[in-house]
């Protein structure tokens, strides 16, 4: 049976999800739903084991080898990633009953389930499969899916981000389509390996260096790299809290796996940061990206908005870190990968602990409620924290090896900005901080209590994660730079 | 044998074609709904047939005589239908045929 | 090739929103003659049934929802222009160093595709290339087809599912009734089609091996006729004759009967989806899988195409009687 | 013979796009796409001579079952939209006169 | 030659653009789902004028014939339509829904009525 784990780890909520129709109560569907969770997570342990001892994975769909069939192919990087969305899944999902009952209709609760772990299928799938055509039908399922989730919010609002993501996400998706089609036609072939082996010969042509173009552009799109971040501030805001904690927590994760994965292991690292501006131009737009989204945030008065805005500077630090393009570099992008994994699920399932007693999530809300929410609010200044990059916290490591890296290659004035992003995130953590513990809590909001324990339980399981990997950095440290550098000895 | 076939195939083929240009002519020229209907309607079921049979006569093979012939009976009965309930909603939603000179080419949408 | 342009730009045009519906159906029919001539036959099925059948008619049922007209307001035609011309530019850039069309020494030509042609039928023993290709060889891309179909599936009825009152459905029904009295020579001509539609998508799903044709193709065309069935008969009567749960749970077979043949390669010993397992003999086995995962695909998609069918034209039942109540 | 019917077909297309295209009125449209409909059936059936497989006659039937029911459907939606009844009949058509 | 051989390409590419100005011009939302359609049509016509071989025939065995168009773009084309018809089921049920909730499908008024409750 092990060797079947690589494909057991998508085909078990891929088959779990149609499943869930036949449990007709909600409360049944969550629990089934948790433990195919928690498999998956069991699953993704035991392959990061195996590929750490025996190097990449490959399984063969349907028996057919090479590029005739599909293949999965899962080497450190796709088992760090694996591990990484069970891991958030599994724990968003404790949560998950609670604050869905509050927010989501009764009859609609099931479809929600499904939905969910269609979305999470999609995303191992795009994660270990070695098909560029794969990528694309995977992409689909976990983005349709994200869609119908973001839609299900309660807020009328929600499905005119949700549309608007559906277009932007339908665009890009062509455009890797088109990508992939431009590639196919150069080299004859779709498997990742496969094309790594064949581009170099036609690497030269228009016609491929449009493809690698319209790829970038449609990952982008999926990443909300600064120009193209539009849709996501409202598609978190609106979608229901324990889908904006997953998809923050995975989509864009996901989508900078894409990325990665493309310019290092299909085109080779020289022809992909050669062949466009791509390095500076990276480097400039996530540089852009840290400040206009911070700055934006620090406007904001929807505190789902805030750090919606937040993550989208994120995305800029670990698009920094890409383009560095050396291992260290590289190395930090994965670190704040795992990092910012952890305390955006954090922050947006406290948030979700916040909308479950409150209702909702605007700033002037949170007044006084250090005192009457201690345990949250408390989660979500170490979360706050953790984003700052304050020492201690996770988010500290991976800031640390960013600057490094950027010190390493020669590059004082990204380090400096890099430091100066930090600044504006303190800045927009201190508005929550300030309006939660000095303001006096608004009439009419005595009853409010502190959070269930449900909700209570995952969010401080998280941010006790985020100390622990704070603190203790060997685990995560080791594995991403085993990615890394497994990535750049691949890549001549 | 061959050549009566083919002579005839060509013959229903060419009717064919002149009923559907005669028909797509109608179809522009006609002045009003109903007019264009009835050179629509008319042309379509008989330059279908009409090709279709040309087609038949062509061919040797069994299944594919049948399959035209499936064909044939699905136009012959779709055809007339769908332009009996086009006339009908058209009538119903108050679109009136042009039956003296006034000018009434547009702007009778009815929504 | 030219007539799609000005369908196209007529799309543009055109601000009549049925009309824009009906001239994308045309647009779908366009190009599947064009799949044709270029020897897409399956694609052309796929295109016929998708681009000119359900997404048209899935149009038609929300514009009757939402209204016809447009109100034209143009804004940012400049932004708009330009990205469409950059990415205009870029890929007419990509075209110059493209092989030419119907090269046959192109490399997309050369790689892979000569195996699929040359071995198939020693492999997988099915005349249809494109059958053999999308069942066996990309099996894994055809199940992600279906989840993906699925999931659009719940998706819907996640959006648009509402608990129905019983008094509703009587009201909606009698209407249905009386509005249709009216329409005898259609009904009964449909009455005589329905049932030769559902044995020609039998004919389809089963006849995927030798010529153009196969599960989703065979389940769009069930569920069409089962659509032309509700249209004319009503929705109240169609939802009688049909129960909801059931087309769901069946969906939900037909997802998990493609994924169990997978799941039963994979207790006989071979990689998930190797049907050389299943029998004996490869080739009977690969024929075997086939059958089931078509199976599988026609099962999944026509009823969640009825699914996605029946919830929005609930939809539009419910909203023009709450518009009729008003008045 | 084969290639002048599918030439003259093909104008036919031709003409009944400019109708589609112009309007008036929105069942010139439905007639415009009903017949495109039955013309791509006969292009079909006629390519699949011209090429010399005339096996794929079934996508010519799936074709003319489509059309069908895509044409009933616009007159279902047609007609239930808005908020006339089916009986009444509106004077609209001499609106403008 | 070089016109003819990239003819196709180049329709192609015109409609893509189409496709793609509705998308991003037109306010109304069922016309810009339409639009999408267009566009990933287009993307299709790449994918099979690519896979066309000149003398082959459609890639259904039988005797006598040689030479066959490229099937695999068909399979991949056949696997993308269907997610086209997914994604276009879910968006016009999305504009349903807004047209319920906001009263309007155009894009200008809905983004009028979101800033005023902002």
């Amino acid at each position: 049976m092990l060797a079947h784990l690589p494909v057991l780890q998508v085909l078990l909520p891929l088959m779990a999800a149609p499943l869930c129709l036949f449990l007709r109560r909600p409360y049944l569907v969550w629990i089934f739903t948790l433990i195919v969770s928690g498999l998956a997570f069991l699953i993704s342990i035991s392959l990061l084991q195996q590929v750490m001892v025996s190097g990449t994975l490959v399984y063969e769909m349907g028996g057919w080898s090479g590029p005739w069939g599909i293949e999965y192919r899962i080497d450190k990087l796709s088992a760090f990633l694996l591990l990484i969305i069970t891991a958030m899944s599994t724990v968003i999902l404790l949560a998950a009953q609670t604050s869905i009952q509050k927010e989501i209709p009764e009859n609609r609760q099931i479809y929600f389930y499904i939905l969910y772990l269609f979305s999470f299928t999609g995303m191992l799938g795009i994660v270990s499969t070695g098909d560029v055509f794969n990528v694309f039908v995977f992409l689909e399922i976990s983005s349709l899916s994200a869609y119908a989730l973001i839609a299900l919010g309660k807020d009328r609002r929600a499905l005119w981000a949700a549309y608007q993501y559906l277009i932007m996400g339908t665009i890009g998706a062509t455009f890797i389509l088109i990508g992939i089609g431009l590639m196919y036609q150069m080299t004859g072939t779709l498997n990742m390996d496969d094309l790594a082996r064949r581009l170099p010969e036609v690497a030269q042509t228009r016609t491929v260096f449009a493809a690698f173009a319209f790829f970038i552009v449609g990952v982008c799109l999926k990443l909300a790299l600064f120009p193209l971040h539009l849709w996501l501030p409202n598609a978190y805001a609106y979608a229901p809290s324990i889908v904006t904690a997953f998809l923050a927590a995975t989509a864009t994760k996901v989508a900078v796996y894409l990325l990665i994965r493309f310019t290092f292991s299909v085109f080779d690292l020289s022809f992909s940061f050669t062949a466009l501006p791509l390095q500076t131009l990276f480097v400039i737009l996530g540089l852009i990206g840290i400040f206009v989204a911070s700055t934006a945030a620090i406007y904001q008065k929807n505190v789902k908005h805030l750090f919606a805005y937040s993550s989208i500077a994120q995305v800029g630090y670990m698009i920094v870190g890409y383009s560095i393009g050396t291992t260290m570099g590289l190395m930090a992008t994965l670190l704040h990968l795992f990092n910012h994994a952890l305390m955006k699920s954090a922050l947006f399932l406290a948030l979700g602990a916040v909308m479950y007693r409150i209702g909702s999530v605007q700033l002037s809300s949170f007044h006084g409620l250090g005192r009457q929410m201690p345990f949250t609010m408390a989660a979500i200044v170490a979360g706050g924290l953790s984003l700052i990059g304050v020492p201690l916290t996770v988010g500290f490591v991976s800031k640390w090896y960013l600057v490094l890296a950027a010190i390493e290659n020669g590059w004082w004035p990204v380090a400096v900005l890099i430091l100066l992003g930090s600044l504006l995130a303190i800045i927009y953590v201190w508005r929550i901080v300030e309006v939660a513990y000095f303001k006096e809590p608004v009439a009419g909001t005595d009853g409010v209590r502190e959070a269930p324990m449900a909700l209570l339980m995952p969010v401080w399981l998280l941010v006790g994660a985020n100390i622990y990997f704070g603190v203790d950095t060997r685990f995560s440290v080791d594995m991403a730079q085993a990615a890394a550098r497994s990535l750049f000895g691949v890549s001549p | 044998m061959d050549i009566a076939l083919n002579i005839s195939s060509a013959l229903c083929l060419f009717l064919g074609s002149f009923l559907c240009l005669s028909g797509g002519v109608g179809i522009i020229r006609f002045p009003d709904f109903y007019t264009r209907m009835h050179a629509a309607g008319v042309t379509d079921t008989l330059a279908a047939s009409m090709i279709l049979i040309g087609l038949m006569l062509q061919n040797p093979d069994a299944i594919v005589i049948l399959k035209l012939v499936m064909i044939l009976l699905m136009t012959l009965f779709i055809s007339p239908t769908t332009s009996h309930a086009m006339a009908k909603a058209a009538m119903n939603s108050g679109l009136q045929p042009l039956l003296d000179k006034k000018e009434n080419k547009d702007g009778v949408e009815s929504s | 090739m030219t007539f799609l342009i000005c369908v196209a730009v007529a799309i543009v045009r055109v601000k009549d929103l049925f009309a824009v519906a009906m001239l994308s159906g045309i647009y779908g029919l366009l190009s599947a003659s064009l799949f044709i001539t270029m020897d897409a036959v399956d694609v052309a099925f796929t295109e016929a049934s998708v681009g000119a059948g359900i997404s048209t008619l899935l149009m038609l049922t929300t514009v009757a929802m939402t209204g016809r007209t447009e109100h034209y307001v143009r804004h940012k035609p400049l932004l708009a222009l330009l990205v469409v011309f950059v990415t205009g530019a870029l890929l007419i850039y990509a075209t110059l160093d493209m092989p030419y069309f119907g090269d046959v020494l192109a490399p997309a030509n050369l790689h892979v595709a000569p195996r699929y042609i040359q071995d198939s039928m020693r492999e997988i023993g099915v005349d249809n290339i494109v059958t053999s290709v999308l069942a066996s060889y990309r099996a894994f891309d055809t199940f992600g087809e279906v989840v993906v179909i699925f999931t659009a599936g719940i998706g819907v009825l996640a959006l648009l599912s509402f608990t129905r009152r019983p008094e509703d459905d009587a009201e909606i029904s009698s209407d249905n009734i009386s509005m249709h009295e009216q329409n005898m020579i259609v009904r009964i001509v449909s009455k005589i089609l329905i049932p030769f539609i559902l044995l020609f998508a039998l004919y389809v799903q089963f006849h995927g091996d030798f010529g153009p044709g196969g599960g989703f193709q065979a389940g769009v065309i069930f569920a069409a006729a089962i659509i032309l069935y509700a249209m004319l008969f009503g929705m109240g009567v169609a939802r009688r004759a049909i129960n909801q749960t059931f087309v769901q749970l069946f969906a939900a077979v037909g997802v998990l009967l493609y994924g169990m043949v997978g799941v039963a390669s994979m207790l006989n010993g071979g990689n998930f989806l190797d049907y050389n397992v299943l029998s004996e003999d490869p080739v009977a086995g690969q024929h075997l899988g086939i059958l089931i995962i078509e199976l599988g695909v026609g099962i999944a998609v026509a009823m969640v195409v009825i699914i996605i069918f029946f919830n929005f034209a609930d939809r539009i039942d419910i909203s023009k009687h709450k518009a009729d109540k008003k008045i | 013979m084969l290639i002048a019917a599918t030439i003259a077909i093909l104008v036919v297309m031709a003409l009944t796009i400019i109708r589609g295209c112009m309007g008036p009125t929105l069942y010139d449209r439905i007639l415009a796409v009903n017949m495109f409909g039955t013309k791509t059936v006969l292009l079909i059936s006629l390519l699949g001579f011209v090429m010399g497989r005339p096996e794929f006659l079934d996508i010519a039937i799936v074709y003319a079952l489509i059309n069908f029911i895509s044409v009933i459907g616009v007159l279902r939606f047609s007609d239930s939209f808005g908020f006339k009844q089916p009986h009444q009949k509106k004077v609209s058509g001499g609106k403008d006169s | 030659m070089m016109i003819l051989g990239l003819y196709n390409y180049w329709i192609v590419v015109a409609l893509m653009m189409i496709g793609l100005y509705i998308v991003i011009a037109q306010g109304n939302l069922v016309k810009k789902i339409v639009g999408l359609n267009i566009f990933q049509t287009s993307v299709f016509i790449f994918y099979i004028s690519l896979s066309k071989v000149d003398g082959g025939t459609a890639p259904i065995l039988a005797e006598g014939i040689s030479l066959y168009s490229n099937p695999l773009p068909h399979v991949l084309i056949l696997t993308a339509i269907v997610v086209s018809l997914a994604t276009t089921a879910l968006g016009l049920a999305l504009v349903v829904r807004i047209k319920e909730a906001y009263g309007s499908i155009e894009e200008e008024k809905i983004q009028m009525k979101d800033d005023q409750e902002c």
